[in-house]
């Protein structure tokens, strides 16, 4: 009984449930293609740069990281990081990496997709696709993969300019140009691979889609920002998968502007997505996906997360210039996706630096009281400006944060009861710095 | 400062700043870079010195973890805490490179807590596509600018092509140095080589050719603190060693070590500058292709065995010149650049019969005695 | 005038306290033993029967500490941190930053001027950072734990721990005292290692003067100075210093009124 | 021509005497007061051997406390005087799972030589130590613990790691009525697989020979044949391995010199306490 309050503490939104089926149709997919062998990439998160070009020539892509998160709910990434461990790789590597370390050592001595693999597994992969964007250990991951998988590693370069560099436009014409050139070579790769040519005209509707998809996915964002907050974080970490992987297709745009114009409906309504809206905070990063009742519990106390980190959204709507050629376009978007934030710190004279600036906007922009991070012990990149954001809110905005530790596959980091117990004191310190923020003036 | 040869770098070794405070104060200009990508040679030839940023080992991190989470890269975290305690103040600003994911995202982290007069950041591709060295080349000519802009001086070809010179030179005097490790026993050992590489990233260029030209005279013709003969030799590989601890640690046992590939040591010097008509298509080659570390993805799509030999092959040709008996792959935690490595690097050697183990560390110089024991038990193993 | 109860059941003692208004009035301390809830019962018993009281005559109660979801029949809880910031402020109102040197965990907070605690810290669980590391030692050098503190000072040069694990710690002082190390360095050696970890977490809570440190380590008198010295400033430390947290939940209990 | 091996570990010493086969054991006072008076258990042996001091042709010091031994001619560690000494025992093993006072290892081996090894030496957590501290706790002996486990119906949870707030959450999870031997079993459970999930690093392969005092304690036996699927081999006397090994390898060493028409060089041996810090 008590366990189903729990669970209706937050209020979902019902189109949310439309996205499930979105991604299982790309794991069946996956294993459809594996099985009937036509190529299959294994793919990183790329920042809708590679993906809609394999789309676009048949291949199906599947995603090493987001199957860590399914191995990690499933419970077996203890196994597959067992596994990893005893080939010799550093247990203090990124989650998803060790987990598919361990994964294909295991399939590549089963001679299939192993036994007990959640989902249908992942099928061998006809060619690698590498990103350096955002974390650039991630080629090095892939590089090792190539010990059990003796096929071709692409890697897409991803310019990380400085902050000093983001606001002249000529830097960006060099980047977005390298990205593009690369794209082309990524082209000739896969022709030569394939035996086929890429369809322009397809890969043109595939990117005109994807851009309507970021923007409907970005106007949701926008509608957030209301008070009572409309939507829960929760919805958007179940929600967030398709924008990622499946942007270029129309059932997705479909998907999104049914989930638009509910929370649309919610704000005019003056619908909250917890019963009572005490606290506004942003979760930072990717959530304990094994225990995502813990939100509900907190959602009883007021706490509402009506953003998370701004790494996992879509790009704003695009600042830079430049030509219209089909690859200088995607290259843009991704590069974009990349330097908005610094791009706009760069305006704003630098109240911060790195992952910490869309916090401080978002903070503004969302009224936040308080900032809850997520610490993934093996993911540096996700964990390397959480210290800095909490600090920029709490000395420049005098917005708390409170830490609890986890990890992106290793569940039994996280401890959700001694977050709990320190609630309390998390809203003794929120209440506190709204003191401070009213005598500062600030209307929050 | 009136020591010369190895002297000279155990007492910079010692105070790492003691020189370039000692020139600062001579009104000499000092400019701090981060890694081994940042182009010297543009440096130089804007009449700074060159002055390499590490952290400590021996210094515990007390200010840094106000900034940084424990899990990221410790010789960053040092770097930022001696850095927030000011040990860094004399140098007028730094270079920052995208060497990988922790140092891109240090640099400006840095340079937010430090607030230098002069910061840029060099964005080095991490593959080496054509298109990358003409990426490289305009990151280059970037930093070129921000360096002419900030001290009002040109940088013109003619004198980029004379640093190159001086800079090769010394690269060969190190190349030689390392030469004099080749017989058994070798002349120097590895702590005392480790010295020489820290002091000389503490120092001019020409002061440092120097310095390494007084020491291969002085330890050809040493007769006292030789190293001995001893059953082992070997080699060294992985993430940056700021003191010698680790290595005198190793070579208080049954061993010798005779040659290395960490970022302080050959990684940081061994290939030269092509001069080419415009010295930034020699200089790109050179800090993208033939500058060796694992943070450089060098694309295959043949075998994994050729894909080993691409990315090892260098080091085996070390191991046969230095004629190496086991290979000891250090690296500090939370390092991925080089963990994802290991397992590929110990299959090639265990493939052509060169023993080889991975010794993670915590980047201390406290509680050394369990790797010893480590390392005690893998002499045993091959010895 | 109204009484308040508050009861901080602890890893290893149960503290219970009974305020008249604001001010502790009667407090017994027990250790916890085994059952979280028969010790908080016979602590509240035995309290009243100091303060002469029946449970009837207390306004409102609130129970803290790791064991408070055992003694479900006092109806409020809340977190220690809240508590410990509330006792001390009250104790000491110009403290800043508080050092909490419990039985599982040591703990950093910063409080506000209204005791409420705006940043804090909490270190993992692992006895060598916690005050049981010196109840081990002490142990192993066959001295009572109240007297432990003032030998320690005597030490002239204190050990330093080939070993991070209390339980080693445990075997590294058994054996250096069959090598006649003085007892005074082994136990000085223990309260640097804490030291440590301590002022490691007052880094990355940032250290605000006036300090305070609390919970049961502070009644050793060597962890103190050594902390102190670490720290290079004073620390101040309550009379009864284990009581913070039950004082503070009686304070708490105050606020909110009978539930 | 006699050699001898001792193996000084955190609570145990160890030394054996050895001809052409063992000639004397001795397992020493247990307890981390009694490490430094190794020289009683050596003096032990040579007497139970009947063999002067000055006719052993070397004495080989192993384990954690080898660094300062005064009678020993020669150290060496631990890892490869196990790995020497379960070969002796066992020709066919390829793996060895030592779990001492002090520390767990994982040892590879190949033709009787150590070809990979792993350990953990930071903290009592899956080690030996946690055991003890545990039968302490509940006022058992080692064995007897192992034995209880055994019988237990299923395996209770212990959520702590650190083994010190382990062994308090033992003693109130009993309080709350739960059988001794489930709490055992669990604890077997958590540390066997801990144990095993370090070893895995070097893959375990079979022949498994399970050494060290645990070796004896039957709870932990079951819970690593549950873990491996076959049960692992376990030597007469588990303790012994390290002692054993120091002295073969000392023989090779005197036999090596011989062969080269050297004498074997000894070290200026004074039957004295073992030192464990200066």
């Amino acid at each position: 009984m008590a366990e189903e309050k729990k669970k209706r503490a937050i209020t979902r939104l019902e189109s949310s449930a439309l996205v499930r089926p979105l991604v299982n149709k790309m794991y069946m997919e996956g294993a459809a293609a594996g099985m009937e062998g036509r190529p299959v990439a294994w793919s990183m998160v790329n920042w809708w740069e590679g993906d809609i070009i394999m789309r676009a020539m048949d291949v199906t892509p599947v995603y090493p990281e987001n199957y860590g998160t399914v191995c990690a709910s499933d419970g077996i990434a203890q196994k597959y990081l067992g596994v990893s461990a005893a080939e010799g790789f550093p247990t203090h590597l990124c989650g998803y990496a060790q987990n598919t370390l361990g994964y294909s050592t295991e399939m590549k001595k089963a001679g299939q997709v192993p036994e007990g693999a959640p989902m249908g597994g992942m099928a061998k992969p006809t060619f690698m696709l590498c990103s350096e964007g955002f974390c650039d250990a991630r080629y090095k991951w892939f590089q090792s993969l190539r010990q059990f998988w003796n096929v071709p590693v692409w890697t897409l370069p991803f310019p990380h300019p400085a902050y000093a560099d983001l606001s002249l436009q000529d830097v960006h014409k060099v980047n977005v140009e390298y990205m593009a050139v690369e794209l082309k070579g990524f082209i000739e790769f896969l022709e030569k691979l394939l035996g086929k040519k890429l369809d322009r005209d397809k890969l043109k509707m595939m990117l005109d889609n994807q851009e309507k998809v970021f923007k409907v996915w970005w106007d949701i964002n926008e509608l957030r920002k209301a008070r009572p907050g409309p939507m829960h974080a929760r919805d958007f970490w179940t929600m967030m998968v398709p924008c990622y992987y499946l942007a270029y297709d129309p059932e997705t745009l479909a998907v999104y502007q049914q989930v638009y114009n509910e929370v649309k409906t919610r704000v005019e309504a003056g619908i909250s997505a917890v019963p009572e809206e005490k606290y506004r905070l942003i979760f930072s990063e990717l959530p304990p996906w094994h225990s995502l009742g813990f939100f509900d519990k907190l959602a009883e106390r007021g706490w509402n997360f009506v953003t998370e980190s701004p790494g996992y959204h879509p790009p704003p709507p695009m600042e830079l210039n430049g030509g219209g050629d089909l690859l200088q376009r995607i290259a843009r978007w991704t590069y974009w996706s990349y330097v908005n934030t610094g791009y706009r710190a760069a305006k704003m004279g630098y109240p911060t630096v790195g992952g910490a600036q869309p916090y401080y906007n978002w903070a503004l922009e969302y009224k936040i009281d308080g900032i809850l991070t997520h610490p993934l012990v093996t993911c540096r990149t996700a964990t390397f400006w959480l210290t800095h954001s909490m600090n920029v809110l709490r000395d420049k905005l005098d917005i708390p944060g409170m830490s609890i530790q986890g990890d992106i596959v290793d569940l039994t980091v996280f401890d959700a009861a001694t977050a709990l117990n320190q609630a309390p004191a998390f809203e003794e310190s929120m209440e506190h710095f709204r003191q401070v923020r009213k005598s500062k003036g600030l209307d929050w | 400062m009136t020591a010369k040869g190895l002297a000279k770098a155990k007492e910079i070794y010692a105070k790492r700043d003691l020189r370039v405070r000692e020139l600062n104060a001579q009104g000499k200009k000092i400019m701090g870079y981060v890694c081994a990508y940042p182009t010297l040679e543009m440096v130089t030839a804007m009449d700074y010195v060159p002055f390499k940023i590490l952290g400590s080992m021996d210094e515990p991190i007390t200010k840094a973890d106000t900034q940084v989470p424990t899990i990221i890269c410790p010789m960053l975290r040092s770097m930022l805490d001696l850095g927030m305690k000011g040990k860094v103040d004399f140098i007028e600003g730094f270079i920052g490179a995208h060497t990988c994911d922790c140092t891109e995202k240090f640099c400006h982290l840095y340079q937010y807590n430090m607030e230098f007069p002069y910061y840029h950041f060099l964005d080095v591709p991490h593959i080496a596509h054509e298109a990358s060295f003409g990426f490289l080349k305009s990151g280059m000519q970037l930093l070129q600018k921000t360096l002419e802009k900030h001290t009002g001086k040109k940088i013109d070809t003619d004198r980029l092509k004379e640093e190159i010179k001086k800079h090769n030179a010394l690269r060969a005097l190190v190349r030689e140095l390392y030469g004099l490790r080749k017989q058994d026993p070798p002349l120097l050992s590895g702590s005392e080589n480790l010295q020489i590489m820290l002091a000389l990233m503490a120092m001019p260029i020409e002061e440092g050719s120097e310095m390494v030209r007084d020491i291969i005279a002085e330890v050809k013709e040493r007769k006292v603190g030789r190293p001995v003969k001893k059953a082992g030799r070997l080699l060294l590989w992985g993430s940056p060693l700021t003191e010698t601890s680790i290595v005198e640690m190793i070579e208080s046992l049954n061993d010798n070590v005779v040659m290395d590939d960490i970022c302080t040591g050959t990684r940081h010097f061994w290939p030269d500058v092509e001069i080419t008509p415009d010295p930034l298509d020699g200089l790109a080659k050179r800090y993208l292709n033939d500058l060796k570390c694992p943070r450089t993805f060098r694309e295959t799509t043949a075998s994994f065995e050729e894909d080993q030999e691409a990315r090892f092959g260098y080091i085996r040709d070390y191991a046969k010149d230095w004629n190496v008996n086991g290979i000891i792959l250090q690296s500090m935690k939370y390092c991925d650049t080089h963990g994802y490595e290991v397992p590929a690097i110990k299959a090639y050697f265990d493939r052509i019969g060169i023993p080889a183990m991975y010794l993670e560390h915590e980047y201390t110089m406290v509680a050394l005695a369990p790797l010893k024991t480590r390392v005690e038990a893998f002499l045993e193993m091959i010895v | 005038m109204a009484r308040f109860l508050g009861i901080d059941i602890g890893s290893v003692n149960t503290k219970v306290v009974i305020t008249a208004d604001e001010e502790l009035a009667f407090f017994h301390l027990i250790p916890s033993g085994a059952n979280y809830r028969t010790a908080s019962q016979k602590a509240i018993d035995e309290v009243l029967k100091k303060a002469g009281l029946a449970l009837g005559d207390i306004t409102a109660m609130v129970a803290t500490g790791c064991g408070a979801a055992g003694a479900e029949f006092i109806g409020q809880q809340t977190s220690d941190i809240s508590c410990c910031a509330r006792g001390v402020h009250r104790s000491f109102p110009g403290v800043r930053t508080v050092i909490d040197i419990g039985g599982q965990a040591s703990k950093v907070l910063r409080v506000n001027n209204e005791g409420r605690a705006t940043n804090f810290m909490v270190s993992e669980r692992c006895a060598a950072g916690s005050g049981r590391f010196m109840q081990i030692i002490a142990r192993v050098l066959q001295i009572d734990i109240k007297d432990a503190g003032a030998l320690s000072l005597k030490s002239e040069n204190p050990i330093i721990y080939t070993t991070s694990c209390a339980v080693f710690g445990e075997s590294e002082a058994i054996s250096r005292v069959a090598e006649g190390t003085p007892k005074e360095d082994i136990l000085a050696g223990v309260q640097n290692a804490i030291a440590v970890k301590i002022s490691n977490l007052i880094d990355r809570v940032g250290l605000e003067e006036e300090c305070a440190m609390v919970g049961g380590g502070a009644l050793d008198v060597g962890l103190v100075k050594r902390t102190m010295d670490r720290l290079g400033i004073p620390l101040r430390v309550p009379e009864q210093p284990q009581l913070m947290a039950a004082y503070g939940a009686a304070l708490v209990a105050r606020e909110n009124g009978p539930s | 021509m006699f050699c001898a091996g001792i193996d000084i570990g955190s609570t145990m010493t160890k030394a054996v005497v050895m001809g052409d086969e063992l000639v004397a054991q001795v397992i020493g006072p247990t307890g981390a007061e009694h490490r430094h008076l190794a020289n009683k258990v050596m003096e032990e042996a040579l007497k139970r051997a009947g063999i002067p001091f000055d006719d052993v042709a070397c004495i080989i010091a192993t384990g954690y406390g080898r660094i300062n031994v005064p009678f020993a001619d020669k150290q060496i560690t631990e890892i490869t005087c196990h790995a020497r000494g379960v070969a002796y025992l066992f020709p066919t093993v390829k793996t060895i799972i030592d779990i001492g006072g002090q520390d767990a290892k994982g040892i590879k081996i190949a033709g009787g030589r150590v070809v990979n090894f792993v350990m953990n030496d930071k903290c009592a957590a899956g080690t030996g130590r946690f055991l003890e501290v545990i039968a302490e706790a509940l006022g058992l002996k080692l064995n007897e613990i192992g034995e209880l486990s055994v019988r237990a119906a299923s395996k209770a949870k212990i959520s702590n790691t650190c083994t010190i707030f382990a062994e308090q959450e033992v003693v109130s999870r009993i309080a709350e009525g739960i059988p001794i031997e489930d709490i055992l079993a669990g604890l077997h459970e958590a540390i066997a697989s801990r144990v095993f999930r370090m070893a895995e690093k070097i893959k375990i392969e079979r022949d498994m020979v399970l050494t060290g005092g645990v070796a004896k304690n039957i709870g932990m036996v079951k819970a690593f044949e549950d873990l491996l699927g076959y049960p692992p081999l376990i030597p007469e006397e588990p303790l012994l391995t390290g002692a054993i090994g120091a002295a073969l390898l000392g023989c090779e060493l005197v036999k090596k010199a011989r062969d080269k028409g050297e004498a074997f060089e000894r070290g200026e041996r004074r039957l004295e306490a073992a030192k464990f810090f200066q």
